[in-house]
């Protein structure tokens, strides 16, 4: 009995935490960045090794789900130990086909009126990632009936089931559904179909036949052509409610942004030439006085230095990872609010003289803000530019209520 | 066995009028009448019928007839969302042999709408020579005139955040059913799990995550100031006494003030103990909920705008129709708070609780708990081992919905209450509020997994040569910031990690006992970059600090030299 | 001669506006709302009747465009009178069919390649909307061919094209392009084809004739059915890169907000009852000491007088218009504030007093932002809930260069 | 005749590369050689080819073959985005007669790709049993890898655009081709339109503005400070001198100056003598525009950040081998504007014009002008009568893309120089800055129809039974905001209201005879909400003062009190 799921932990067990902390057996989501996760189960004499460091897993046990651990022997490197979720299993699991992703199986979830207690139909098994969203949903008391044509990714998925725990809620079998349907032991015992097969429309009947009056069923379909034919296999069938749906999800980028809010103008050579770039006079203002703004500085210079320190870490996060990109680019931002912060805190005092310095001329004395009004500090969020343009066609009806 | 079960008298209804308009009913009557579109029909033939069974209007407009096959012409959902795709050609040009006088004879005779447009189809001069496409097309033009169909639902969390999006979406934020079912999956929401929920939409992220527990774990539906949490839409829910005992109302502030008491007793074991000393306060504010629910709602709404206002108004005009009732359900529902107290901000905070007043007010509204089984909607106490467990372990997932609360300052709020590991998603109508939480927490290093996304949904018309997505559908369905709430490593053992959360959050203040709390920063201590502090002074409120003045726009540069110095 | 595009106007006659003022025959757009707008051709007797007013257009005649105008007779009715532009007649024309938008337009603008001097087909003409914009890219040397089936449309278009002076620049014909192509005389002579018809793979054979080698084709079609066989008799017809394109435009919601920064310890009676809520007390503060505050607040102030004068207008405009709401919000948001400045500078000096008799007991002398902390204003925006989901798919090819 | 004509020595070329991949080639010379995809052939067989025609790389990968018929097998455009949606077959089970060794021999060969898969299909054991669409499926895998088909392109503004969008969509701020065509309807931009352009993005929309107008009217590409307006696109472009000769540089501030001093005549019969008196300011600063650019366009790449500078860099290196030039042309114009100067904002600076020192070096960039015709590509000098024209009427179309500037703020700044009625657009990759701007000329009342929005663009690929959107696509083309300007009542005549914007706009300040201009707050005075006021301190640059202080976020304020106290 693995941690997959809360309703397998004694939730009432208000003494002890250990539904809580990391032990023997369980299934850890190993988090190095939001593209670098890997599943991990705990073993007596286990070991993780990334190119962090060595982390034995006996270290690990005990431990908060949620705890940041540091390599053995004072390494540098350190990961997160999430609790895994389906989400997460969805993100590390080895893919032995196409899966679907999070908007997709969230819709089928929520569309399928799945609830715990459901008995759903599922074929095929896949990677069975949609298979951990289905247990999920209808654990503790209710059931998945997942079939899948291919016998080695059968072994893989119960393998799987088993060692999450879920073996009480999913049955995993080898079945050609296209060809066969389901098997008639399951008719009018089905709360939820759900297919994902070439040739949906096949088992529009043997789905028909396996569900309740009202209960719910979905296909899903890459193609449009394929959509047409089980629509048609659907109003055949005695279904009704027939929708056609297409889910995505779009990921935002969060930037911190220095918009310009001053026109200059550019064609006064002695103020060009005082005042090369904004944004350039601010960062020497602020590195020449950096000393002196000790009260404001300090605290942010600390935390510049700590992130010197993390510098290796950072890097390495980076390397194939686009959302890193975001942290890095926070860093920055913030490493130029403290700049700004700096500048403005030494413009009001020690820092004028410096300023003045820079720009000699006939200038006013320049007053405590005198270097804020060029820009404005936002965070800025906008689409990610790549992104997925299509899965395919979630098809949801519902089976006639006759009697 | 039908999968949803059958309708019985007192439940409540989600009523599917022609596949496209989406109504409540509310405390079903056998012996009662509904709105069905334009017409008022008794009620009877829904009790006993599965939930899901189809209905057709008569053709008289007065009651309801079950239809017990699918309709042959599969147009029981009539959608009507075609491009006029033949501009060359005029099509005025049918020749109906039925005189308009005929027809209606034929509506008052009580035909079903179905035969109606059938003699129609047989009685046009040009039905027989149309193309296939064009005979579908004309039937669900004529179907859409003469037929009504009727569908009862079962009021699942899908069908009122479907019904909720189509009739007031900006009562729910524009949170749409998508969105939800993503926040769902985000949240790792299932039996089992403890829940924190902040929410300002009607209840409708409480009443999906009531359902997704099946009656095993916690949803603790968390109010911030004198309003009540709402629990709208869990009361439109049919729930068992069972799924029910999940739910509970409780003050965030004395959830806070209560984790810190449990944690000055550090040691894990001494907690069983020490919880029931500590709850009180959770539990007498939980207690207060019921009571000032109605009051504290109308205060919110009142402070919403005056849109809400005048829907309640106008409900309140037309409660005197009780035939009118199920399709007004929900405004007569926002009317029913308004008359249960005076209006106005004023009035609910009048109607809030006193230090030796509480008691007496907690009568729980009146006839919610349809089935008599447990307390009644009005009171979700806390089970003392549910709130044991939430203090000592946290809250695995939490889902907050309340957009007019900026999301920094409702997780720095909230933060300390939840477990490590858990799962946490927030709901905006905007993007950008997100996104400064987002940065926020980025900065902080206290949680991985930060994603901003947002839900795009698109339904398809799928009919032979005529299949396209539909020509309008809803423009947004709000979005979505995601993450895991991650400890750092000094802090490996939990109750450790917990202690330090709280010794920072409530800094130096005492105790709960006195009837003032402490104004206290809940700035983080963790990654060791703040530092907790406290003012001491008995101020009425939470103030939250910023770790990052940027992160709110203007004001936040004023707000932190007040703070903090 | 009309005012429709701009290389019909004097270009390099800078002594004179003329061409930016208002004059006999000209097209003017009478801009109420963004919702609603008509075209108004200018008359020497004409008048313009709204319900705020009447206006002569004699008294527009040599403003320039761009103006906002009185009504007649000191009404307080006022419209602004903008220069016509296609968008803009998209908007008001009189729908004869369905019509093409901005985005599905532009697109086809910038994927025909279309510039100065192009020779392009369409058809059907429809309601003309698409044609302004096909005639705008190919002015002042090019020509659009358009072809329409129904006889009175075709009366229609010609009509508007003559009033918009464009005549030397569009040809309208009735013809039934599905049965009969285009004509044979334009063959080898265009340098873009566009086909909105409900077959438009019954025109591919023609349209590869009409087009000159490397010439570009677009069908609209709202079905992808319809896509399909266009596709196919493409490929068939020696057509080149096939594409289709959806496009749409997401429209944007801009409201102010104002959100809530501060979680209030609720189950404090005491507190509770002097502070029922934040925003009434702040607004409260800013009313008790609007006078006292003077200097911030009487521009405000003057304004939303103004704003209260203009109050008719500004109901009448609300009816009926989505975006009027945005306007109505601004104004609201505006007004609070002007209220929260009042406030905060109220609370500097005169206002210490009042906020302080309000917040009886042992509270800090409170500080000019004491009001602040509770709540940030911000401009926020958000997709407009009602949108188009879709109009059609664009199909476009190339015509192979074989010589 | 080709519907773009043929191709010519010196063309500009963009190459499209299996209808997936755009590269450009600069300057094509007969007798060189360019890269296409892994290989690198001769440019001779282009010469004289129409634009659009078809190449195929000859199998030894040495050089091209014209293909003077559509291929058979429709797959010019070779796309692979197919889902597996076989999951439950195995695929592995091909048997191919050929070997590998057989293979590379028909390579080397020099047969046409084409000729290679035909024979992979003849020679598969199960080719013949598969499906049609599996044959289909099959045969475009093999194409992929054995054929190279090669289209030269003519460089309009929209394959320049989806070029760079392809290539380095942050350089262009990921304005896409869609967003820019919605932005030029916006702008009504169209031939005798007078445009002002403020951009960031290569260029590309000051290219697409030049290519609209297509020789009548004019296109200002302005400049805001020292940095050069971007022109890289337009010099990409095959322009003509008669459509090039729209375009002028001129720096905002000197436009404002001018148009300051032209209504300071009064009067509109006075305007075209005052012109050629106060035409210089703009006329200089455009004079030294050319010679600043590549120092200019420098500094601003060195202030986007490292990335830019990088790419730069590496190409430097790889400037030698010629052969690479044009897969690289883009980083290599960036280098060589590297190369024209020393590195770094310092040397931006330096390089910028002193007053005396302006017409020595006004030089244009060696060799752009590639026809000789009109002045070269660095000289883009306003002829007097479009200054003239701009000045005393104003811009009808404004377009601005410049995304690292305030929308409030730039738009502030510019609005004196739009005409009444003058259409405009603003594009950003954020909603945000737009969303602050449009709540900001909402409240100025001085722009109606304005419009946020964001172009949504969805690929379909249309393949028998395999019809679906493309599974991967753009996220974003960004967002626009428009609308068009209008001025109050009281200003009925055209000179009136623009004597009154400029003498708000520039305050009490002096003519621009000396060097140092005026600090001025470009507050507009319509709607009567404003005044003027200028400081009368020669600070070298625009203050543009803000309507309301929250549009700015944290530091508007501050800048407020500054500003104006």
């Amino acid at each position: 009995m693995s941690n997959f799921l809360a309703c397998n932990a004694p939730v009432e067990d208000g003494a002890s935490s250990s539904s809580t902390t990391i032990k023997q057996g369980d299934c850890v989501i190993v988090y190095e960045g939001i593209n670098s996760m890997k599943a991990v189960y705990i073993t007596p004499k286990g070991r993780f090794e990334n190119r962090f460091g060595v982390f034995r897993h006996q270290s690990w046990v005990g431990k908060p789900f949620g705890s940041k651990v540091i390599a053995d022997g004072g390494g540098k490197g350190w990961v997160y130990l999430l609790r895994p979720t389906p989400e997460l299993w969805t993100q590390v699991l080895r893919h032995r086909t196409q899966i679907l992703y999070l908007a997709d199986i969230s819709m089928v979830v929520m569309q399928l009126d799945l609830r715990p207690g459901s008995v759903v139909l599922e074929s095929g098994t896949g990677s069975g990632s949609l298979t951990h969203s289905l247990v999920r949903a209808v654990a503790p008391t209710g059931h998945v009936h997942t079939f899948e044509f291919h016998a080695g990714r059968v072994e893989d998925a119960a393998a799987e089931f088993q060692q999450h725990g879920l073996t009480q809620l999913v049955t995993v079998k080898q079945r050609d559904i296209m060809e066969n349907g389901f098997p008639d032991t399951l008719h009018g015992q089905a709360d939820a179909v759900f297919l994902d097969l070439p040739g949906p429309w096949k088992v529009v009947a043997s789905a028909a036949a396996c569900l309740r009056p009202n209960g719910r069923f979905c296909g899903f379909s890459p193609c449009i052509e394929q959509v047409q034919r089980t629509s048609e296999a659907l109003s055949a069938n005695g279904f009704t409610d027939i929708l056609t749906y297409e889910c995505l999800l779009r990921e935002y980028e969060v930037h911190r942004e220095t918009l310009t809010t001053t026109v200059r103008l550019a064609d006064m050579p002695a103020a060009k030439r005082q005042r090369p770039n904004n944004r350039a006079a601010a960062q020497q203002a602020a590195e020449a006085t950096a000393a002196a703004a000790a009260e404001a500085a300090v605290a942010e210079a600390e935390k510049a230095d700590a992130e010197a320190g993390a510098e290796e870490k950072g890097e390495a996060e980076a390397k194939g990872e686009e959302k890193a990109e975001a942290t890095a680019a926070e860093g920055e931002a913030r490493a130029e609010a403290a700049e700004v912060e700096a500048g403005a805190a030494a413009g009001g005092a020690e820092g004028k003289a410096k300023e003045e310095e820079k720009d000699e001329g006939p200038m006013p004395p320049p007053k405590r803000v005198s270097l804020l009004p060029a820009c404005v500090q936002t965070v800025s969020c906008r689409p990610s530019l790549e992104a997925r343009g299509h899965t395919g066609y979630l098809i949801f009806a519902r089976k006639f209520v006759c009697g | 066995m039908a999968a949803d079960g059958v309708i019985c008298d007192g439940d409540h209804l989600v009523l599917d009028v022609n596949g496209e308009k989406l109504s409540f009913v509310q405390k079903l009557k056998a012996n009662g009448t509904m709105r069905v579109g334009k017409y008022t029909v008794s009620t009877a033939p829904l009790i006993g019928a599965p939930f899901g069974a189809l209905f057709e209007v008569t053709a008289d407009g007065k009651s309801l007839q079950r239809v017990l096959l699918p309709p042959a012409d599969e147009i029981t959902r009539i959608t009507d969302t075609e491009r006029d795709n033949s501009n060359l050609f005029d099509r005025n040009t049918e020749n109906q042999k039925l005189t308009q006088e005929q027809i209606e004879e034929l509506k008052k005779s009580g035909k079903a709408g179905s035969e109606i447009v059938d003699l129609l189809c047989s009685n046009s001069a040009t039905f027989e020579k149309k193309t296939e496409f064009a005979q579908d097309k004309y039937k669900r033009r004529k179907a859409k005139k003469y037929i009504t169909y009727l569908t009862p639902r079962k009021p699942t969390a899908r069908m009122i955040s479907e019904a909720y999006y189509d009739k007031c979406p900006e009562r729910v934020w524009n949170l749409r059913h998508d969105t939800l079912a993503v926040m769902l999956s985000l949240g790792n929401v299932a039996a089992g799990a403890k829940v924190l929920v902040v929410e300002h939409c009607l209840g409708l992220v409480t009443a999906a995550a009531v359902e997704r527990l099946g009656g095993q774990g916690a949803v603790c539906a968390t109010q911030l100031d004198e309003r009540a949490a709402p629990l709208d839409a869990v009361r439109l829910m049919n729930l068992d006494p069972q799924q029910r005992s999940v739910l509970f109302t409780a003050y965030a502030s004395s959830l806070l003030k209560d984790k810190a008491a449990v944690e000055r007793c550090e040691g894990l074991a001494a907690m069983t103990t020490a919880v029931p000393a500590a709850a009180p306060a959770t539990i007498a504010a939980a207690a207060v909920t019921g009571a000032s629910e109605a009051a504290g709602e109308q205060a919110a709404q009142a402070d919403d705008g005056k849109q809400q206002a005048e829907e309640a108004a106008g409900a309140g005009g037309e409660e005197a129709k009780s035939a009118d009732a199920a399709e007004e359900a929900m405004e007569v529902d926002a009317a029913t708070a308004a008359s249960g107290s005076a209006a106005g901000p004023d009035a609910g905070a009048g109607a809030g609780p006193s230090a030796g007043g509480q008691q007496q007010e907690r009568q729980p509204r009146g006839g919610d708990g349809r089935d008599g089984g447990g307390g009644g909607y009005g009171s979700f106490m806390p089970r003392p081992e549910a709130l044991c467990s939430v203090l000592v372990s946290g809250f695995d997932c939490c889902l907050l919905a309340h957009p007019k609360m900026h999301p920094t300052a409702l997780l720095d709020a909230i933060w300390p209450l939840l477990a490590p590991s858990a799962t946490f998603a927030v709901y905006s109508p905007w993007a950008q509020p997100l996104a400064e939480a987002l940065a926020h927490l980025q900065g902080s290093r206290n949680a991985v997994m930060l994603q901003l996304q947002e839900s795009w949904l698109r339904p398809h018309q799928v009919l032979p040569a005529r299949t396209h997505p539909h020509m309008t559908c809803s423009g947004s369905g709000g979005y979505l910031l995601s993450g895991i709430k991650v400890v750092p490593p000094e802090a490996t053992p939990l109750a450790a990690a917990l202690v330090q959360h709280l010794k920072s959050a409530s800094g130096g203040a005492a105790a709960g006992g006195s009837g003032a709390g402490p104004a206290v920063e809940a700035k983080e201590a963790a990654g060791g970059e703040g530092e907790g502090q406290g003012d001491g002074e008995g101020r009425g409120r939470w103030q939250v600090s910023l770790w990052s003045g940027q992160d709110f726009g203007s004001w936040c540069l004023c707000l932190h030299v007040h703070c903090s110095r």
